[in-house]
């Protein structure tokens, strides 16, 4: 598939990077204002759609690109499982325990485990989305791994 | 009640869509049809009259507010909406690798 | 406010109606695309912003995809006319729908109108909420915190999916 | 709060995902990883079966604690019921797991298959342990997806084309429960199964009632392949690699269709007679047609898939004759050995289904064909798998020393105390039906010296295939001890008592 023209290139080198900053804040600030994980995750996800479709298959090694991010959405949801097994370890052996203090209602840092399972899923979603568009749109032809 | 009845129009056409037409995008289309229906359902449910977003802003306290619940399973119901149709169109972009139409009635190597 | 999401509605019948009556695949992939937009409106109507900006990004790349799907195969959809099998066909099944449509009116007549339901488990997800689990937007609150074990299944079927997708795309089955 | 309830789910989900990224890593580390942790499963559920007993032991995820007597978070819910359901999951997902480390070495991308496999064991693992509506529909998809991925695993044309019509069917039964859940949430506002029937109890409309009630039993009846909406199930069974049509005859469309109706019709609706004639009437329906389609097919596969729908059949006709004296009133002890009869016959099926598909597949594996006028004097040569298949054709029709003849038995007994005598009648015409598809099944598989196809190298099948055969073998014969009393109490009555009279379930859940 090859890449759009040169205006297409260009807009899309300044919109993906505010696109995938939008996406990070709506993770970030998922506990505060309407959001989270898989809102930001998505719009993460969109980002990289963008810059594939602009550029085309050629200029980016796809192969590497959906090995590595295969990777790190198993690990994000590791990194999941993880968090809640803790609480089932912890003294009070519950299964997704919210441990961590839960601060003041309103403040970035407030809600106990919650920004960390905001980020860990918005990392997730975004490399299984990205990974259903390169499998799907991109390269059928050639042989998976 | 009207909404509720239009919405559950909605889900109808999209079963007709399923039941009646040949073609296998037109079927992928209906299913997704169906499924905008079911979330818009789930959210008419939560829907409280007068009632605010769910967001709480520590300003001003003890708002009226919307039902979280149905919120929550629809955001669950839309990700894995988005997973079925990603596996169907990996069907549907086989099968026409394969068959070469997107028709079923030639589709029909199965017996039965 | 009802008023509003019920002419919504009607527009979102209307494309969906059209998509599954267009001649080119192309053209009811976009039709699709104004039910699914339409969804985002009724979302926002309804006070769930949430959900309007999840579906909004969904329903984008859910477009992505079926565009290149139909732009990597043929447009034009193989229409035998219509065919008298198929108008049987058309007519029994639209004779049960309205059959199932009869049932859904008279079942949904005694249940509390749009828009004054009273909550029973969702009580405990407002008051205290915020304090309890720590997060200023409830639904949040609810899909991590009171229902987190859900998330868990949500974010593994996504990577059933991903992993079925691309099962099935491989060249060979078989050795 | 015993712990081993969220191992059961994690542990398979956890290995699922460290395997993809293990996979990579080291060469051939899936095979072996899926066939432990399969067994860490079986032990773990023999314990929890053991050591449940009468009792209902309900999880708390999230640590929440019901606010004046109403829960709030997810429950999960481990009983006798549930109990059993785990054991058949396990069991024969650690055989058919051992079978395919020989039978994928046939396929391409072996990661993804035990990945996806792992993800189906979870999803049901899942399904079966939660105490929470909404929970059961997410756990539902995760294994619904994972075995439409590998109902199309071999990527050829039907495979393709099975999975395809399997999908379409699957997503309107997922929009059907989506839809049942939206109303039950619409007039009880709550997702938990024992506060959803305290809401119920108190009054409601029944046109609505009986709306709800067929909305999820269409949904998860399509899961489970009764009569009408059995399509998909001949395809997909017949299609799919072996070990996974083993695994989706014996354990999928129980795990996720029967055990799902019984738990909703018993647990949480408050049981109305119409809607039980209608799932005996069912029932009946898939048992009878669903022999008489069997009968005659010349795909090996097919023909199993087909005497599924009507084993199936009996489970569905036993607990809806439950239903009915339930919902009467009457001759309670009657309604409890019709459920035990189901649930046995249950257990019995998924010993037995598993062993057929397994052989199908030795014999697929070695032939590379599944017509049986290709086939024929294979005793000789595979004396293993026609021996195994033996056992497991006898058991499946009914006759005496094998299980299947007592499970049949206390489903007929019952249904004659109960004086349905049509469905009693019914029930031993099928099973003659059945016996006789079976002889044919035996004799042109095994028996038939007339095809020629001595000439290319047919032997026994190795290792890992022998041995889940040879188990399932031994299981089908010492299943039949349940029907025992002294084992009867032990395994089936905490189930059925907990079925029958559904209050435990709510004071030991809404108590707590």
């Amino acid at each position: 598939m090859k890449g759009m023209t040169v205006i297409v290139k260009k807009t899309t080198q300044i919109l993906a990077g505010m696109i995938f900053l939008y996406g990070t804040y709506v993770v970030i600030h998922g506990h505060l204002t309407p959001g989270g994980g898989f809102a930001g995750g998505v719009i993460m996800a969109g980002a990289f759609i963008l810059i594939t479709l602009a550029y085309g298959s050629d200029f980016l090694n796809l192969k590497s690109k959906e090995a590595g991010s295969t990777a790190t959405e198993n690990i994000s949801i590791l990194m999941v499982i993880l968090l809640s097994v803790v609480g089932l370890f912890l003294g009070t052996k519950i299964f997704f325990l919210n441990f961590l203090p839960k601060g003041t209602v309103g403040e970035l840092i407030s809600a106990g485990t919650l920004p960390l399972y905001n980020i860990f899923v918005g990392i997730e979603v975004t490399s299984s989305i990205f990974i259903i568009f390169l499998a799907l749109v991109i390269y059928k032809e050639e042989e998976l791994t | 009640m009207i909404t509720y009845l239009m919405c559950f129009i909605l889900f109808l056409t999209g079963l007709y869509g399923v039941i009646t037409r040949r073609n296998l995008l037109k079927i992928a289309i209906s299913l997704s049809i169906m499924e905008v229906s079911a979330f818009l359902f789930f959210t008419l449910i939560g829907y409280v009259e007068g009632g605010k977003a769910p967001i709480v802003s520590p300003a001003e306290p003890n708002q009226v507010y919307v039902d979280p619940l149905p919120q929550a399973m629809v955001l669950t119901a839309i990700v894995i909406g988005l997973a079925t149709t990603s596996l169907l169109l990996a069907i549907i972009i086989r099968i026409y690798g394969k068959y070469g139409t997107f028709d079923i009635r030639e589709i029909k190597n199965l017996k039965g | 406010m009802e008023m509003a999401i019920t002419i919504i509605t009607g527009f979102m019948i209307l494309g969906a109606v059209y998509a599954i009556h267009a001649k080119d695949l192309l053209s009811a992939v976009i039709a699709c695309g104004i039910v699914g937009y339409g969804l985002v409106i009724c979302f926002l109507l309804l006070k769930a912003p949430d959900l309007a900006i999840v579906q909004i990004v969904v329903e984008t790349i859910t477009l992505i995809i079926m565009v290149a799907v139909v732009l990597n195969s043929s447009r034009e959809e193989a229409y035998a006319g219509l065919d008298p099998q198929g108008f049987v066909h058309a007519a029994a099944s639209l004779i049960i729908l309205v059959v199932l449509f009869y049932v859904f009116y008279m079942a949904i007549h005694s249940l509390d109108g749009f828009g004054n339901g009273s909550l029973r488990m969702a009580k405990a997800y407002i008051e205290g909420a915020a304090e309890k689990t720590g997060s200023a937007n409830l639904v949040t609150g609810v899909v991590f915190d009171f229902r987190g074990y859900d998330t868990l299944g949500e974010a593994t079927v996504l990577i059933t999916a991903v992993l079925g997708v691309i099962a099935i795309l491989r060249l060979r089955g078989k050795k | 709060m015993n712990p081993v309830i969220p191992i059961l789910v994690i542990v398979p989900l956890a290995g699922a995902f460290l395997m993809m990224l293990l996979g990579r890593l080291i060469r051939d580390l899936p095979k072996y990883f899926t066939s432990v942790i399969m067994l860490f499963l079986v032990i773990a559920s023999f314990y929890s079966l053991i050591n449940i007993g009468p009792g209902i032991s309900v999880y708390k995820t999230g640590g929440w604690e019901p606010i004046n007597k109403i829960p709030i978070g997810i429950y999960m819910v481990l009983d006798g019921y549930s109990a059993i359901m785990l054991c058949i999951i396990s069991t024969i997902g650690f055989l058919s797991a051992v079978y395919s480390i020989s039978f994928i070495k046939r396929y391409t991308g072996e990661n993804y298959y035990y990945a996806l496999f792992f993800l189906m064991v979870a999803g049901m693992n899942g399904v079966v342990l939660s105490g929470d509506l909404f929970n059961i529909y997410v756990f539902l998809e995760i294994s619904v997806i994972a075995s439409y991925a590998l109902v199309a695993f071999g990527v050829g044309k039907s495979e393709l084309e099975a999975s395809f019509k399997y999908q379409v069917l699957g997503s309107i039964a997922s929009f059907l429960i989506l839809f049942g859940i939206g109303l039950i949430y619409w007039k009880t506002k709550t997702l938990n199964i024992a506060d959803i029937r305290e809401v119920f109890k108190n009054g409601y409309d029944n046109t609505y009632y009986v709306f709800v009630q067929l909305l999820i039993l269409s949904g998860f009846g399509l899961k489970a392949a009764i009569m009408p909406f059995h399509a998909w199930l001949p395809d997909a069974h017949s299609s799919a690699p072996s070990p996974i049509s083993a695994m989706l005859s014996g354990v999928f469309i129980k795990a996720v269709g029967i055990y799902v109706i019984i738990r909703l019709f018993f647990n949480m609706f408050v049981i109305s007679e119409e809607v039980a004639l209608l799932i005996t009437s069912l029932g009946a329906l898939s048992m009878v047609l669903g022999v008489f389609l069997a009968v005659g097919q010349w795909d090996i596969k097919r023909l199993l898939a087909y005497s599924s729908i009507s084993q199936m059949g009996y489970v569905i006709l036993s607990a809806g004759a439950g239903m009915i004296l339930i919902s009467r009133g009457e001759k309670p002890e009657v309604a409890a050995l019709a459920i035990t009869g189901g649930l046995f016959h249950l257990i019995n099926h998924a010993a037995f289904k598993g062993l057929l598909f397994l052989n199908a597949g030795a014999i697929e594996y070695r032939l590379g064909t599944r017509n049986l006028k290709e086939m024929g004097g294979l005793s000789e040569k595979m004396p293993i798998t026609s021996a195994t298949s033996f056992i497991a054709s006898m058991s499946i029709s009914g006759i005496p020393p094998f299980n299947g003849f007592f499970s049949k038995l206390i489903i007929i007994v019952a249904c004659v105390r109960a004086r349905f005598y049509l469905l009693a009648i019914l029930a031993v015409i099928v099973s003659i039906v059945t016996l006789a598809t079976f002889l044919k099944l035996q004799r042109y598989a095994f028996y038939n010296k007339g095809s020629d196809n001595e000439s290319h190298s047919v032997k026994e099948v190795d290792g890992p295939m022998v041995f889940s055969m040879i188990t399932l073998g031994i299981l089908c014969i010492l299943l039949g001890l349940l029907a025992f009393p002294s084992f009867r109490e032990l395994v089936l009555k905490p189930a059925v008592d907990i079925l029958m009279n559904a209050d435990i379930y709510i004071v030991k859940i809404i108590g707590m």
